[in-house]
């Protein structure tokens, strides 16, 4: 039995809301706060405000249809999101795309990859306060969202893969301009570097910050840069190599430390890395075309398949049940910010509201990828 | 002593870290022509899409007025949306035969996603993606627009 | 260890699990009882060591409801495919392996969020994504005038 | 009359002679507090205005932007319109706020900014009031500002607010320390604490330049610390836009909001000022040693636009600060006051009255 102490001063739960509008939860992730002051002591994540039912969806539609769809989930990684689901399709039936195709596909991935860790990069700094590094971002990205727009039509929402191969060739200023874009890159990325990276006060707030061992990111599922972060080597490109993978040479950045620091410096990484894989392919991208002949209605054997690719966020997956017709039975996404936000409460116990926000920044959520 | 020295040591680098990031920002403070900004309605007259740019769907007619749409649905089926209804008349040729023409085509833009799946399964080209990207408009319903123009007919030799 | 060798391992620990080679990977079958006992052998044993999840699908097969934990093992890299199903559709309930893997504490609310399985022992089961009176999208009789608009 | 943009002490005398002539001493008291009452008034409205125009700028600059650009030209009267928008604002007040409170708070925080203001010496002559203790008194009024925030954050009923408020209060106490204390190390030089005094004791050289090693330490002591007294960039955890949203001042909208808003900028320009009267010589000239041509050629320019010149300087230097740096966390900015600064000031101002003793200085 408890005993009562009379002249202790009670004291409450300081219950926030952080979010659903909240300018550091990156769209309508809603965090239910518990605090001691300005110690964290619980988050419960309340998601479902941008849940579209694309899965549900996904069950009415027609397997050449759903590739589209996709680009609205993970809205920075829409490549990769369509690469998986055509690669999927595509070993269900047997189909092997023409080499030209996988390249073009690697190519596109890494661009994107690189887009997606331009913006987690400035939006990490503004986070922290670093207003400015929230426009060198952009502006770089800029460039990235030009080359898609060329080749694509579209700057975000690219449907560019389509099961069987690509939507377009590739426009012929393609290799130029992403020529272009890495030589200017190179120059600009030690810059990010000088500006946060190296700062003080940027270290200050991340070294050690939101440590989470190895056994927790695998128990948690937490993957892509997060996971590596902490020395989970998840990298399905490496793993198991998919498009182009096979034919480039390239680190899987891998840290120890598992902090903050480690999780901002294995996305800087990545973009060196992501820089080198392009140029490995950019200029041996072989001749032929950029299709495979499909049938006028694309039916999937009866079965369960299941296909990953290294999406910017981590580990994504489709997984699909067919029963044989025309649009799938259930379809499953395993999106990668979905399992790393599973991971938030306990990376962020007992660390302050500022450290919170780091944390959460430097996991890079995407809410759409994660309420599908 | 070490202590002290560390101690220092350590103001120096942190206040060479903080100059560093100054010089990256000071650097382009007085560099005003690389501003990246775009005065967008103002550069309206300079402004150009890429010519793949997907704005919306259009179907290009000739200088007689025609187009090479034959009504087929294809578009229809391939939409995942259902922005695009195919409204098809039958008409009597003059040899007697009964054959199926476009009447209306219509096209939802507030419900299309510029996908350009229906662009890319038409059997005949008959419509393509503008380079258009000004959509704002008053009233919803002037977002249904029919792509084929009044009075317009297929081309010829466009294959059924 | 190969497939083989796993699959003799699978049926050594618990028999009344059905094992098939899959399209792409191994896929077990097991009853809902004997759920957690395999899949804590099957993480705890350092031989085969599937200690990540990596997705965990429920899917609505009309006569019954099956959940589908795809495992990886961090080390020996195999992945493997663990199934279990439910009959009831009143009222079904399956035993979580959220203090196994802890990711699927949030998976396993997304699928009773979206299919209305129940998981007995989770720690929070709660919706996730829609309001508590909505009813079960991801189920196949699931009906929603309102909203679905059929074409 | 006689006038000289030099010197308005003939020109304060004319009008207090004009005014004592035609009125009571009484009249003429209450007369001059109502002239500089409305000067200071405008004087704030207008370069509280322009400076906020002055940080769209600066920091679209710093970030490759245009900033403003499409009202007037370059978008100069964009702060204006900005002003008229928020004056028609509709007030809202939180439906559990504790009303009174909840008004008064941008009230004390603009009147602080007021208060400190009536010391600064502009030019000579050109200073409202002109105490023996300027410098305590700069430091003990903007001190109360503090109080505003609090009460702001309190009454709002906000939890964001609450935090915020909390914050500042613990960084401002905190930061008011070394203030006081990098002041001190001038003060020990310049011998007054008069703010005109200090000035006049700088005719020789600016004291940033006479009192070498710690008055630049001190200098840049007073810079951060005057930053973090403002609550801005990168200490501004108050209102620390990622993780409270707005901070103390979340809840308050319109005219009330501004008060907060102009309260920031004008607070900006009184610690810029501050440094500029302490550390680089107010309102005199730049003089290089005895290059007379030049030196003359700088006289030419009238003191107020020398002391203008410095001030914004600083502030640009403040504004480079907040727009390049991330923002500290509140653990940090206290480690770093106590840390870090507060020793530095103290060994500083040792060093300073070592100095002064034994005559090292210029």
């Amino acid at each position: 039995m408890q005993e009562a102490e009379p002249d202790r001063i009670e004291t409450q739960e300081y219950l926030v809301n952080m979010g659903p509008q909240h300018p550091s939860t990156h769209g309508v992730l809603r965090l239910l706060l518990k605090l001691e002051g300005e110690i964290v002591h619980h988050v419960d994540p309340h998601i479902g405000y941008i849940h579209s039912g694309i899965e549900k969806m996904c069950e009415s539609l027609t397997y050449p249809q759903i590739p589209y769809l996709t680009d609205r989930m993970d809205y920075l990684s829409a490549h990769m999101n369509e690469e998986v689901v055509c690669l999927c399709i595509e070993n269900a039936l047997g189909v092997e795309v023409p080499d030209r195709v996988k390249y073009i596909r690697t190519i596109f991935s890494e661009l994107q990859r690189l887009a997606s860790h331009q913006l987690w990069w400035c939006v990490m700094g503004m986070d922290l306060g670093a207003l400015t590094t929230f426009f060198y971002g952009l502006r770089d990205r800029e460039k990235i969202l030009d080359i898609f727009e060329e080749t694509c039509g579209a700057r975000l929402t690219l449907h560019y893969s389509i099961p069987g191969g690509l939507m377009f060739d590739i426009h012929p200023n393609f290799q130029k301009r992403v020529h272009d874009f890495l030589n200017y890159f190179r120059k600009k990325l030690p810059e990010y570097d000088q500006l946060l990276t190296g700062n003080v006060i940027f270290q200050e707030r991340t070294r050690g910050i939101g440590i989470f061992p190895k056994e927790a990111v695998i128990n948690y599922g937490v993957t892509g840069p997060s996971g590596r972060a902490s020395g989970f080597s998840c990298d399905v490109r490496k793993h198991l190599p998919y498009s182009a993978y096979p034919f480039v040479s390239f680190q899987e950045a891998l840290d120890d430390r598992g902090d903050t620091l480690a999780r901002y410096q294995v996305r800087i990484k990545e973009m060196w890395e992501s820089m080198s894989i392009i140029e490995q392919l950019i200029d041996n991208i072989p001749e032929g075309d950029v299709q495979v002949k499909m049938k006028g209605v694309v039916k999937l054997p009866e079965g369960e398949y299941f296909q990953r690719v290294e999406s910017a966020r981590g580990d994504f997956g489709v997984f699909i049940i067919s029963d044989g017709k025309k649009s799938p039975y259930r379809l499953k996404f395993r999106s990668p910010g979905f399992s790393n936000l599973s991971a938030l409460h306990a990376m962020s116990k007992g660390w302050k509201i500022a450290d919170l926000v780091a944390i959460m920044s430097s996991l890079d959520l995407v809410i759409p990828d994660i309420d599908r | 002593m070490s202590a002290i020295w560390k101690y220092i040591s350590d103001v120096l680098k942190g206040i060479w870290t903080l100059i560093q990031g100054m010089r990256i920002t000071g650097y382009y403070f007085f560099r005003p022509r690389l501003i990246v900004t775009q005065q967008y309605p103002e550069n309206r007259r300079t402004l150009e899409m890429f010519e793949r740019f997907r704005g919306e769907v259009t179907m290009p007619h000739n200088e007689n007025n025609e187009h090479r749409c034959t009504g087929c649905g294809i578009c229809e089926i391939s939409c995942p949306n259902g922005s695009i209804e195919i409204i098809t008349a039958t008409v009597l040729l003059p040899d007697g035969k009964k054959k199926r023409i476009i009447d209306k085509h219509i096209y939802h833009l507030g419900m299309c996603s510029l996908c350009n799946l229906c662009v890319k399964n038409c059997p005949s080209d008959a419509i393509v993606m503008a380079q258009t990207f000004e959509h704002a408009v008053w009233d919803r319903t002037q977002l249904t627009k029919v792509l084929n123009r009044p009075g317009s007919k297929i081309m010829e030799g466009v294959k059924e | 260890m190969s497939p083989e060798e796993l699959n003799a391992h699978i049926q050594s620990l618990e028999p009344a699990a059905v094992v098939v080679m899959g399209k792409q990977f191994p896929e077990v079958m097991v009853p809902e009882d004997q759920l957690r006992y395999l899949a804590r052998e099957l993480k705890e044993n350092p031989s085969t060591a599937f200690d990540y999840l990596i997705c965990l699908t429920g899917a609505d097969f009309d006569d019954h409801m099956k959940v589908i934990y795809h495992l990886e093992s961090t080390v020996h890299r195999n992945i493997l495919v663990l199934k279990t199903r439910t009959l009831s559709r009143i009222n079904p309930v399956l035993p979580t392996v959220s203090d196994i893997w802890r990711t699927a504490e949030f998976h396993e609310r997304e699928v009773f969020d979206l299919l209305g399985i129940r998981f007995k022992g989770h720690p929070d089961m709660r919706r996730l994504f829609l309001s508590d009176e909505w009813g079960f999208p991801l189920r196949k009789d699931y009906v929603d005038e309102v909203r679905i608009v059929d074409r | 009359m006689a006038f000289s943009i030099y010197d308005f002490s003939t020109l304060t005398q004319s009008i207090h002679d004009g005014l004592s002539s035609r009125l009571s001493p009484t009249g003429t008291l209450a007369m001059e507090w109502a002239i500089v009452g409305i000067v200071i008034l405008l004087f704030v409205a207008v370069f509280g205005l322009f400076l906020v125009y002055a940080e769209r700028k600066v920091c679209a600059f710093f970030q490759q932007r245009l900033g403003p650009m499409r009202v007037g030209p370059w978008g100069l009267v964009q702060t204006i319109a900005d002003f008229i928008k928020l004056l028609m604002k509709e007030l809202i007040q939180p439906a559990r706020a504790d009303k009174f409170l909840y008004n008064l708070a941008p009230f004390i925080v603009i009147i602080v900014t007021f208060l400190a203001i009536s010391v600064i010496p502009f030019a000579k002559g050109l200073q409202a009031f002109d105490f023996d203790i300027g410098v305590f008194f700069v430091t003990s009024i903007t001190a109360v500002g503090v109080i505003g925030i609090l009460l702001a954050g309190w009454s709002s009923n906000n939890k964001y607010s609450l935090i915020g408020a909390m914050r500042s209060g613990a960084q401002i106490i905190s930061y008011e320390l070394s203030v006081g204390l990098s002041l001190i190390t001038i003060v020990i030089m310049a011998g007054t604490l008069q703010l005109s005094g200090i000035v006049e004791a700088q005719r020789a050289g600016w004291f940033i330049y006479r009192g070498h090693i710690p008055a630049i330490i001190a200098f840049f002591v007073f810079v951060i610390a005057g930053t973090a007294e403002t609550n801005r960039g990168p200490f501004d955890l108050a209102e620390a836009e990622s993780e409270l949203t707005a901070g103390f001042h979340t809840e308050y909208s319109g005219i009330k909001f501004a008060f907060f808003f102009l309260a920031e900028y004008v607070n900006l320009f009184i610690v810029s000022a501050m440094a500029t009267t302490v550390f680089l010589g107010g309102w005199m000239a730049l003089h290089v040693g005895n290059l007379e041509g030049f030196n003359h050629v700088m006289d030419l320019l009238p003191p107020v636009f020398w002391f203008f010149i410095k001030v914004f300087f600083v502030i640009f230097l403040i504004m480079w600060f907040k727009w390049t740096f991330p923002r500290l966390r509140i653990d940090q900015i206290l480690t770093l006051e106590w840390k870090f600064l507060l020793p530095i000031n103290l060994f500083n101002i040792i060093l300073m009255t070592v100095i002064v003793l034994l005559g090292w200085h210029f």
